[in-house]
């Protein structure tokens, strides 16, 4: 029974360690996500032209590490995580973007 | 589902101290007995597993090769007629699926489940139920594929579209019968299973090592495993979504590959082929990996560049996902896109040839042995340079407008297959064999086995180049007189038949060389003089794998704890195995208890597969066994509470992770199971 | 001699009759070049094929060596070999060498990829000659437009200048372009005497082309595996003089005349809604009507029922045009001959075939795919036969006698 | 030394000092990202591939798809205060948050159900075109992983109901949590490229 408890606190220890973000914190993060959708769909609404697949991209972009670092978190976790999760999206993308390549798919955007 | 009750534990051979414990009889009870023929169906035991997997490999194997020799008696003559052209379509194509995703991927999977916690010092693979899972899901899978040559007639409804099932040609409009239906489930199904199994061994090579086996001290075969692994993990998807897309397209009518509706048939092309070559480097690495330990085994010499044999595993890895459209040379692909992908498709020549030297080099200037293991690791780096050779000509892509689709490809991926992937399983059959089971194979019969199957490849692969250089397309079910096909094609199939006599003499050698042990003396823990750690322990290897966790120092522990230098740097003995080896006799060890549960669930999805193609109703029936076994699955904790339980040193152990890792599995495979 | 050479000899002679070997009498040879586009793969892959040979020489040829020199010869001989565990500068050599081995044959084989896949100004004397070829389970079409014909504006349906099937003319000496498609599977058009392959993938036109440099008959198959009869889906490159050609062209132009003023009338009778229906007197018009009546649901034949046809009833759309039938010496996906190698014509397996096709080739007539057995009395076949027969002028003699495979 | 040390703990350290579960999953989001990726290339590919039927403007509705991509965005956070909550011990907050973030998922599948039948009523079937088999499929797909997770979250609730579900167990919900917002991130990733940039 010791046993199991000096676990226990070892566990706790060690999520202490890592020192967890506050739920305010939290909140945060998330009225920064909900603001970013809102400028998405705003974006989408009013004409910005050639802008608005650039702007979309790196609103989405940002969204997408904001959720990965802070609600996965990614950022305290060890780097192999990371390691994964990037490595899973760069494949993914490099393989699958060079397949719509050869299609031509570019072509159907005016740059 | 039949509960039975078997009261007693017994961890190992004559073990005094299994305990008798009462149980409740009941849905969550535990199965207990580790012997027995119904205690391969509980077992969670990444050994049993492993011979599960080899075995049911090798039935394939048999199957598929049957395959090839109807084809080759097809074959042998002008206009023959053995097989309908129907029946012939079908054969080929199973051949193909079977021998890649039913033998020579399992086969893989039989060394990795076996091999990798032996060599890494682990007790067993971090989720044993979920290594389970894969096997039974794989055999599930398997077996529903071949069912097809069954159901509805014999031959009738068999995948005939060829393994890489062009679009639209696999579509309902051309291929009306079942078979292609079976094939994008089926290979679905297989597809799960791979990824379970991948999942797992990632996090065992990541997570459970031994002490002091950091990643840079595990065998090249481990290395080799792990990037397979990898290369399944990311390909298995890529094919999933192809399968995926196949199924809908006809099962539900949807419009991904008609082309009158606007779709690209190119596409299923690119997804077949993003996994289909990764796929290739998943074959091919694992026999990489058993020469690697083989040859520096026979030479008794290290292997030659350690970290220039595991790098070069990790740049094919890579280099392999960048190459898939070279099988798209002549399929109208922009001259750009090909000239790219020809150009990756000449370098990936490079690590692989970094490879075949430095065992050349392993090799040079030892003390070699030519016994069979040694004789098939060796037939393997000549017959593979063939393969690869020649693949560097159609590499150009200008060239290989003239070979796509010939029988030359035909000979090039055989040598490749064959040549480098079965000779190399077949020198791990060889190796490993007095491990697995406590005895040798016969040495005289294994000679014999090797020389048919190597004079059989060269004769039924050495000549498909010039029938594919003299212009004989590939999947042909027959050919006319006058084109000078007729001489090699009936060399070809004598060839194919040598062939088969090879692996007739290694079934009888496993049955001849098991009641010719009982008169020999046990082959102890280290009948080669080898050096990886699982050489350390009994053979064949307690349940428990290691009495206590091994202290690695150095790339090749085991070779050093038998063998120091002497002052002038001269290699001498100083233990012989018996003294540094462990005995095996522990029995306090907490072992992960067998499960029910992972042969419910994996019943489940050829049920729900057969639902798919026939009566939607039996969808309910698989998902219910599928529901059932993850509801149990996740009652159940990793470990059974009432098992015996004194001792918790042992790496590897679930412990107090348990729960969550039961959450995790059932997560992942509700999941897997809705992807399927 | 002792083993060693003796091996390497072997292996050298295994290599010269690997060549040889492939030069018997094939007529799909790869090695046998009769153009330059396939006499440019060649002049690349002979020389790759010999370094690849050196290079297998050297590996097996060491492994031979190892297995003379360092193998255990003598068991009790404990002594263990110095554990040599790499040499970087060794491993670092032969990770450069081999990768500037290829980029040297890197580089003809980019130009050459560049070459044969370059089809903007080909060297020919009809300016704008462009030939589509479709691939159809299982048998090729052949349409032809002199006007030139637009990939991204056409499809295959836009009117050809002539429409022909199996055998696809060219004349010798020119760069012909080609658009290779299909109408239903993917299937893949390769002639190995005059060049490689291209996949013929529908809703895709690839560019591609082909030259032969002397007259000649040029055998071809489909590479890609595309059903049942993939094995019997061949065709043939006629290369004849320009002038034959030119002759050639007048009369595919054409639609169908009958030989003889009594079956001319007897079709124009039975073309014109107005005129009085003439009851068929000969074979050949008996054959005429039956066309007209029964193979109008598949086949077209211009002059014979254009009026009556409008598309195949097969899941592709399209059964092989027969307006000059017999201007072939090949039908059927190429894999049967319509004369003897003494120029008479023969028409047993024409019969044969239209008696039972699924049997003659697999077929799967009952889903739309291939020709089904029409269940014709021995009597209408002969009258179809006459028919067919009077469909076109006779191929040159040199293409009858080269139909003929032995 | 090292026994004892072993002997301590109820299992030694792993190598990377991460639980085998929680690399597992990690290495699984890895493969999913190639699956996701293959469903939203295949979409990308087809989608102007109308075959005469509706255009993704003709029937996309972006008010309602922002919204319940905002419901969606909302769960992740209530996820992340559920573990948050757990991890001080408060099982009650967990269990609320835990049933919040369920409820959410199942307005967000409930959302998809009632685009796909409006959809539907549009003339967009899933046979209709390449374009409507690929986006049916991409987010019948995606929808499918969101009916998981609220399973999975649902079983949460009911263990910790039970009272099962403590403090100690927090690497269950840690790890549902990160499928749960997997499955948000690709959102974020489809409704920006399928819906947004039509």
């Amino acid at each position: 029974m010791t046993e199991t408890a000096t676990t226990v606190e070892a566990e706790v220890e060690r999520h202490d360690e890592h020192d967890h973000p506050s739920d305010r914190s939290y909140v945060g993060v998330a009225a920064v996500l909900g603001l970013i959708t809102a400028a998405e769909v705003l974006t989408y609404f009013f004409d910005v032209g050639p802008f608005l697949i650039p702007a979309l991209m790196v609103m989405m972009t940002a969204k997408f590490f904001i959720v990965a670092a802070y609600f996965m978190h990614l950022k305290q976790d060890i780097p192999l995580f990371s390691g994964f999760f990037v490595g899973g999206i760069a494949l993914a993308s490099i393989v699958y973007i060079t397949m719509l390549t050869t299609f031509e798919f570019w072509d159907s955007f005016d740059f | 589902m039949a509960i039975t009750e078997e009261a007693t534990k017994e961890l190992t051979k004559g073990d005094a101290v299994a305990a008798t414990v009462e149980q409740p009889l009941g849905i969550l009870t535990r199965p207990t007995s580790t012997k027995g023929w119904k205690s391969w169906l509980t077992t969670v035991d990444h050994k049993r597993i492993g011979i599960l997997y080899g075995g049911a490999a090798l039935l394939f194997f048999v199957l598929g090769g049957l395959e090839a020799l109807a084809m080759r008696i097809q074959l042998a003559t002008p206009n023959g007629t053995f097989l309908s052209a129907e029946t012939y379509n079908q054969v080929f194509t199973m051949h193909g699926v079977t021998m890649i995703f039913l033998v020579a991927m399992p086969m893989a999977a039989a060394f990795a489940n076996y091999l990798i916690p032996l060599q890494i010092g682990a007790r067993d693979v971090a989720f044993p139920r979920l290594n389970a899972l894969s096997f039974w899901i794989f055999l599930g899978g398997g077996l529903f594929l071949v069912s097809s040559q069954f159901i509805g007639g014999w031959w009738s409804n068999a995948p005939d579209c060829g393994w890489f099932c062009y679009q639209p040609n696999g579509g309902v409009i051309f291929s009306p019968s079942r078979g292609v239906d079976y094939y994008a489930i089926g290979l679905q199904i297989t597809g799960i299973a791979s990824l379970i199994s991948a999942v797992n061994l990632i996090v065992t090579c990541l997570n459970m090592r031994t002490r002091g086996m950091s990643m840079f001290r595990m065998p090249v075969l481990t290395w080799m495993l792990l990037v397979t692994q990898f290369l399944l993990l990311f390909a298995i998807p890529v094919i999933t979504v192809g399968l995926f897309l196949l199924m809908f397209a006809r099962l539900f009518d949807a419009q991904f590959f008609n082309v009158a509706a606007g779709a690209e048939p190119l596409l299923w092309q690119h997804l077949f082929w993003i996994f289909g070559h990764p796929e290739v480097y998943i074959l091919v690495l694992p026999a990489f990996g058993i020469v690697s330990e083989v040859i520096p085994t026979f030479s008794r010499k290290p292997i030659f560049g350690y970290s220039f044999m595991v790098f070069s595993g990790i740049a094919i890895g890579f280099m392999g996902w960048g190459v898939w459209a070279h099988h798209m040379f002549a399929s109208g692909l922009g001259p750009i896109s090909v000239a790219a992908f020809s150009l990756s498709t000449m370098f990936i020549a490079v690590p692989t040839g970094v490879k075949i030297l430095n065992w050349l080099a392993t090799m040079w200037g030892g003390k070699l042995t030519f016994n069979t293991p040694m004789l098939f690791a060796v037939a393997v780096v000549s017959m593979f340079t063939i393969g690869g050779l020649s693949g560097v000509t159609h590499a150009m892509a200008a060239v290989d407008t003239q070979q796509t689709d010939t029988y030359y490809i035909v000979a090039h991926f055989h040598y490749v297959v064959f040549g480098g992937i079965i000779n190399g399983l077949f020198a791990g059959f060889y190796f490993w064999w007095p491990k697995v089971f406590g005895y040798k194979l016969n040495e005289k019969l294994g000679k014999t086995n090797f020389w048919l199957m190597i004079i059989g490849m060269n004769l039924t692969f050495g000549p498909m180049h010039i029938l594919g250089l003299q212009g004989m397309s590939r999947r042909y079910y027959t050919y006319s007189g006058g084109y000078g096909f007729e001489l090699w094609n009936m060399v070809v199939s004598i060839g194919a038949f040598t062939i088969a006599l090879g692996v007739l003499t290694f079934i009888i050698n496993i049955f001849y060389s098991k009641r010719k042990a009982a008169e020999l003396p046990p082959v102890g823990p280290d009948p080669w003089d080898s050096r990886s750690l699982e050489w350390m322990i009994s053979s064949p290897p307690p349940d428990h794998n290691f009495d206590e966790p091994i202290d690695v120092h150095g790339l090749d522990e085991f070779w050093h704890r038998k063998y120091g230098y002497d002052d002038d740097g001269k290699v001498i003995a100083f233990a012989t195995a018996a003294e540094v080896a462990q005995t095996g006799d522990r029995t306090d060890v907490h072992l992960p208890s067998p499960s029910y549960w992972p042969i419910v669930v994996a019943t489940g999805l050829p049920i729900i597969g057969y639902g798919l193609i026939y009566s939607l109703w039996l969808c309910v029936v698989g998902g219910l066994f599928v529901v059932t076994g993850l509801f149990g699955w996740a009652q159940e904790p990793a470990d059974d509470p009432n098992a015996v339980h004194d001792d918790h040193d042992e790496p590897g152990d679930d412990g107090d992770d348990a729960q969550g890792a039961s959450a995790l599995e059932q997560s992942s495979t509700e999941e897997m199971s809705v992807d399927g | 001699m002792n083993s060693r050479s003796g091996r390497l000899a072997a292996l050298a002679v295994l290599a010269v009759v690997f060549l040889a070997g492939c030069a018997s009498d094939a007529p799909l040879d790869s090695l046998d070049p009769k153009g330059e586009y396939a006499q440019s793969i060649d002049n690349l892959f002979v020389p790759v094929f010999w370094v690849a040979v050196v290079v297998f020489v050297l590996v097996f040829g060491a492994t031979i060596v190892m297995w003379w020199k360092f193998r255990v010869k003598d068991p009790s001989d404990d002594e263990l070999p110095a554990p040599v565990a790499g040499n970087t500068s060794v491993e670092i050599g032969w990770t450069i060498v081999p990768a500037l081995i290829l980029g040297i044959i890197a580089v003809p084989s980019m130009a050459l990829l560049f070459d044969i896949r370059d089809t903007t100004d080909l060297d020919n004397d009809y300016e704008n000659l462009d030939v589509v070829v479709v691939g159809q389970q299982w048998w090729w079409e052949y349409r032809y437009y002199f006007d030139g014909f637009d990939p991204d504006v056409d499809d295959f349906d836009t009117p050809a200048d002539i429409v022909t099937a199996n055998q696809l003319y060219i004349p010798a000496d020119q760069e012909i372009p080609l658009y290779i498609t299909s109408r239903d599977v993917i299937h893949s058009f390769a002639v190995p005497n005059l060049n490689g392959t291209m996949d013929a993938v529908p809703s895709l036109y690839s560019p591609w082309k082909i030259q032969a440099d002397e007259p000649g008959l040029y055998f071809g198959t489909c590479r890609e595996f595309c059903g049942l009869s993939h094995a019997l889906m061949r065709t043939q490159v006629a290369a004849v003089e320009q002038a034959d050609f030119d002759i050639w062209v007048g009369q595919q132009r054409q639609p169908y005349t009958a030989p003889d003023e009594q079956l001319q009338a007897f079709l124009d009778a039975a073309r014109d809604p107005d005129a009085e229906a003439i009851e068929p007197t000969t074979a050949e018009e008996r054959g005429a009507a039956l066309f007209r009546s029964l193979c109008s649901s598949c086949h077209l034949a211009e002059g014979v029922n254009d009026d009556l046809y409008d598309g195949a009833e097969l899941v592709s759309g399209a059964a092989p045009n027969l307006t000059h039938f017999s201007s072939r010496s090949s039908f059927a996906g190429a894999i049967f001959e319509l004369y003897k190698a003494d120029g008479s014509a023969d028409t047993n397996q024409l019969e044969a075939w239209i008696r039972n096709p699924p049997a003659e080739k697999p077929a799967d007539a009952e889903n739309k795919r291939g020709m089904p057995d029409l269940g014709l009395s021995e009597a209408q076949i002969d009258d179809v036969v006459a028919f067919l027969m009077t469909t076109g002028e006779e191929p040159s003699d040199f293409i009858k006698q080269e139909t003929v495979v032995e | 030394m090292a026994e004892a040390a072993l002997d301590a703990h109820e299992h030694p350290e792993t190598n990377t000092g991460m639980s085998n579960s929680k690399l597992a999953l990690w290495v699984f989001l890895g493969s999913e990202c190639l699956l996701f990726g293959g469903l939203i290339s295949t979409y990308l590919l087809y989608r102007n591939e109308t075959n005469g039927g509706p255009t993704a403007s003709d029937v996309f509705e972006i008010p309602f798809t922002s919204v319940s991509s905002f419901v969606l965005l909302l769960s992740s956070l209530t996820m992340v205060l559920a573990l948050s909550a757990l991890r001080r011990g408060d099982e009650t907050r967990n269990r609320i948050w835990l049933l919040t973030t369920a409820m959410l998922g199942a307005v967000f599948v409930g959302g998809q159900v009632y685009e796909f039948t409006a959809f539907l009523r549009e003339g967009l079937g899933f046979t209709t075109s390449p374009f409507s088999s690929a986006f049916y499929t991409l987010t019948g797909f995606h929808g499918v992983h969101v009916s998981v997770g609220i399973v999975m979250l649902m079983s949460l609730v009911v263990v910790s109901l039970k009272g099962d579900l403590s403090k100690e167990r927090a690497e269950t919900v840690e790890l549902i949590g990160l499928y749960w917002h997997f499955v948000d991130v690709v959102w974020i990733f489809i409704f920006t490229v399928v819906y947004l940039t039509v």
